[in-house]
């Protein structure tokens, strides 16, 4: 047998630099290394960088670069939205609303505001993993203060009625934000005037195709929020840290490109998803997880009877196929990820559950291999199983 | 994070499979974690063959197979005395929380000679505290 | 005139990353782009390389591998180092003592914790910018739970005297923290030997050769904190998000290469810094700011009557050499620094603060062509100022 | 931060320095912030020459140097009515927070003019509440 074919299909866990991305950041890690909040030559530049990626990630996004603020990812992003609304909020309540199926870089902070006084109402999802908006409005009360709910799930792809959810925060005077870490450059985004509701939204540059370590969090003109980083005066006050300035340039490359086109670039994948997913759910005992419509184009989740994830993940990697089972940020923590248990599987099916996410690095001859190879390793891992009884004649 | 050595238990398990007239037959685990059903076939109070089917993790995976290499050709108290540790070893180490993936293989192995003592009409042996 | 000299004398602000920093980093900014927390092959070489660097950091540092907690920079270590020990404790007490010249990632925490119940208190120091021990044991009360001081302080380069105080700390079982961020391959620090009452301890790469935007708190093992960042499980379950896995790969070589011969580097600098203090100490006006021993190897910290520091720095940036007035990180904020009043400097002072701070950048040349364009510059803006009465015959 | 030709009148000011005999001097600021002192030469009414001393950031001394610029030659009522906008203007435009640096132009032109006027015996003119 041959050197067999690389395929990455962990997506939503990470991306590749643009090759474009890595070469407007080459040189701010090496010459160009002033300070932002110095005051020379080689300062002003490092400063005039970080303004131009804060433009290219307002453009990407609708919004106004002053409302754009760098931080260290996603999970910086979730933890100032929640916890800084929850404090700056909190003589007019003490009540927030979020989703069992968040990411844990939300479902912790609203974990530990309860330790601290805060009330928080976690919304059940149905089987395809939708919020209902009538549950998000039935579960206001006069005391809420904040509802976030996540633009796009991580594991299963169901995008979420965020510009309903919106609505109903806004018309409330509830600060609303949106987790959208896992949409970027899937979704377009227009801040300004399609998605005039959302008052802060996540992002997360290493989810689309910019470096790790940076992220950013939107945060609309007038929207009540304490500081969550104190210390020196960048980002106008409000996030304080010398700037990741070629993260910060590498992350504004790489929303500017994959904002470029967005439409042509889903059909793309979609078409390529589509046909792993027909593939797939010819192996017996199999079932697709999330919502069959609406979800991320590049999001595939399955079960498969009779299968343990973590050998089904290794069997892959042996044929050097990277795919994850449940979300990539828990993958070590033991049983059933909250996802999966949201939308109601059971542990047994919960236990073999794979994620493939497709993106730019992926072919149809991706899909191909794969379609070749899983049915293989599927079955090899059913044959050595003590619950599975093969079909007559198999 | 796994050793080469578990890497291949894992994707080459030895004694995968069952036996029609197993003269004991364990099982241990639970269908949402780790589950082991194993098959030994007897002969003069020693392991002539052995023969399993698992359920779980790559640890658990192979820790099932060298378990089942361990009592092949031993006697039913050497295979009763072996332990979690002594797999563990075996292959080389298993990664920090995932010894615990291999204590199927004992409990399996135990309820086989047991119920074989059993059938025998011998009182079964009884589990240490450990 | 030809081209003028390039003369970077700002290493506290920021420093460049060595080349074989920018080499190591290289390539998890390109192919090698998986996610540490994946199980197939990238995603295992991305674990791999960040547990080396885990260790590089333990070994410089003589800490335990596993008292390393990876974050995206100084700022935030503090951050956590500071609020996470207030929160953990605040069952046992609600005073916290920290001193007046800490940085602002330190002080605007403590200023928060005020607004959140706590009682912090600011001890002075003396007019070379020492804590006195005596001053520490002496506010001690039955409810203290966290006393922080920085090592060195980042404008004066004062050197605090850390091991003393965390003595007394210790003693009384009180949580102790060190912002070392301007300390690393400057001063060696053993924390199993020489440093055992250090609890935890802040440092930022950018501030040793490595990359912006990554840093990392060093926790003593069994010492009570709170984790800051929530979300995944990255970092032993106490520092969610996804890693900046190039950034600390960069940070792990830098750490070993600047702590490899401390005492060697240091000589070299300081012989360039004491010759740059003489002689810039021979323009009339001129007073040295911080402890004239008890001071960093490379600081140099100057205030010059009659002058302001903008304008001195514009007209240094002319002459191509980077320095700072004031701290780099509160620059653009008005008024003189608190660490500069703090020591007794008067506004009119404190205005004409210079400081220019010593590395790898600088050779003997650069010396001195500074101090053959800083006079002349003092010079000319003296000559500006309505204030400045030249002495007779010049 | 600051554009071209806000750097050249820091860097090389016009109009510095003192007129012994000057007809009007003013000065305003304080000297942990800005500070300037200026001196006119008059004559029939007229701006004849004008010197200053500024100890200041960038903005301030670069306000001081466009400010005499735009009073020389110009009538007593002209200089008066210059603006801070208008010193901003003309050079191009001062960033964000610095416009205030601009401010002890004006204060020590209009002191200047009215400690000129007083010695000739006129009353001084009023500031317009701004
Ligand atoms: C939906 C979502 N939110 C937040 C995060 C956290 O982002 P990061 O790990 O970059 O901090 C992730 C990814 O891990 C995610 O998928
Ligand atoms: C003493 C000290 N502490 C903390 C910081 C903050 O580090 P960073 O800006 O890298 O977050 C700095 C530098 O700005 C510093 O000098």
């Amino acid at each position: 047998m041959g050197k067999k074919r690389f395929v990455y299909m962990d997506h939503a866990a990470t991306t590749s630099t643009k090759p474009e991305v890595a070469e407007a950041m080459r040189s701010f890690l090496k010459e160009n290394f002033g300070n932002p909040s110095s005051m020379y030559s080689i300062g002003r530049e490092a400063r005039e960088v970080v303004e131009s990626a804060r433009e290219q990630l307002a453009k990407g996004l609708g919004a106004d670069p002053e409302e754009i603020y760098f931080t260290s990812g996603g999970t910086e992003s979730d933890n100032w939205a929640v916890k800084g609304t929850a404090f700056a909020r909190r003589k007019e309540g003490k009540h927030i609303i979020t989703t069992q199926i968040e990411h844990h870089a939300v479902l912790y902070p609203c974990e530990y505001l309860e330790t601290r006084g805060f009330d928080v109402s976690y919304l059940p999802v149905d089987k395809d993993g939708l919020v209902d908006p009538a549950d998000v409005e039935a579960a206001i009360r006069d005391d809420t203060i904040l509802i976030s709910v996540m633009y796009a799930n991580n594991e299963i792809g169901t995008l979420e009625p965020v510009p309903e959810i919106g609505k109903i925060a806004s018309e409330k005077g509830i600060s609303f934000h949106t987790d959208a870490v896992q949409v970027i450059g899937k979704v377009p985004l227009d801040l300004e005037r399609t998605h005039s509701d959302v008052d802060m939204l996540s992002l997360s540059s290493h989810k689309f195709y910019g470096p790790k370590g940076v992220g950013a969090l939107y945060i609309r003109k007038g929207v009540e929020i304490d500081n969550y980083m104190h210390g020196g005066a960048q980002e106008r006050g409000r996030r304080a840290g010398t700037e990741n300035v070629a993260g910060i340039v590498g992350m504004g490359k790489a929303i500017e490109l994959v904002t470029a086109n967005i439409e042509k670039h889903n059909e793309k994948i979609r078409k390529m998803r589509d046909r792993l997913m027909k593939g797939v759910l010819e192996i017996p005992h199999t079932r697709l997880n999330g919502h069959p419509e609406k979800r991320l184009p590049g999001n595939l989740n399955f079960s498969f009877e009779f299968i343990e994830g973590e050998s089904l993940l290794l069997m892959l990697d042996q044929a050097r196929i990277c795919g994850s089972t449940g979300s990539a940020c828990t993958s070590g923590a033991p049983g059933p990820s909250h996802v999966l248990t949201a939308i109601g599987l059971s542990p047994e099916i919960a236990r073999g559950t794979l994620r493939l996410t497709l993106g730019d690095a992926n072919s149809e001859e991706d899909i191909d291999y794969v379609l070749e190879v899983l049915p293989e390793i599927i079955e090899k891992l059913r044959a050595m199983s003590p619950f599975y009884k093969p079909a007559a004649g198999m | 994070m796994y050793n080469e050595k578990v890497m291949d238990h894992f994707a080459n398990p030895r004694n995968v499979g069952e036996i029609e007239d197993a003269g004991g037959v364990g099982e241990a685990g639970n269908p949402h974690g780790d589950f082991m059903k194993i098959f030994l076939k007897i002969k003069d109070n020693r392991i002539e063959d052995v023969k399993f089917k698992t359920f779980g993790c790559a640890a658990a995976i192979a820790s099932s197979s060298m378990a089942t290499e361990l009592i092949k050709g031993k006697t039913l108290k050497e295979a009763w005395d072996l332990t979690n540790e002594a797999v563990s070893e075996a292959l080389g180490g298993l990664p920090p929380g995932k010894l615990e993936c291999s204590v199927v293989s004992r409990e399996a192995i135990h309820m086989a000679i047991n119920e074989y003592r059993k059938k025998q009409g011998l009182e079964p042996w009884e589990e240490k505290q450990q």
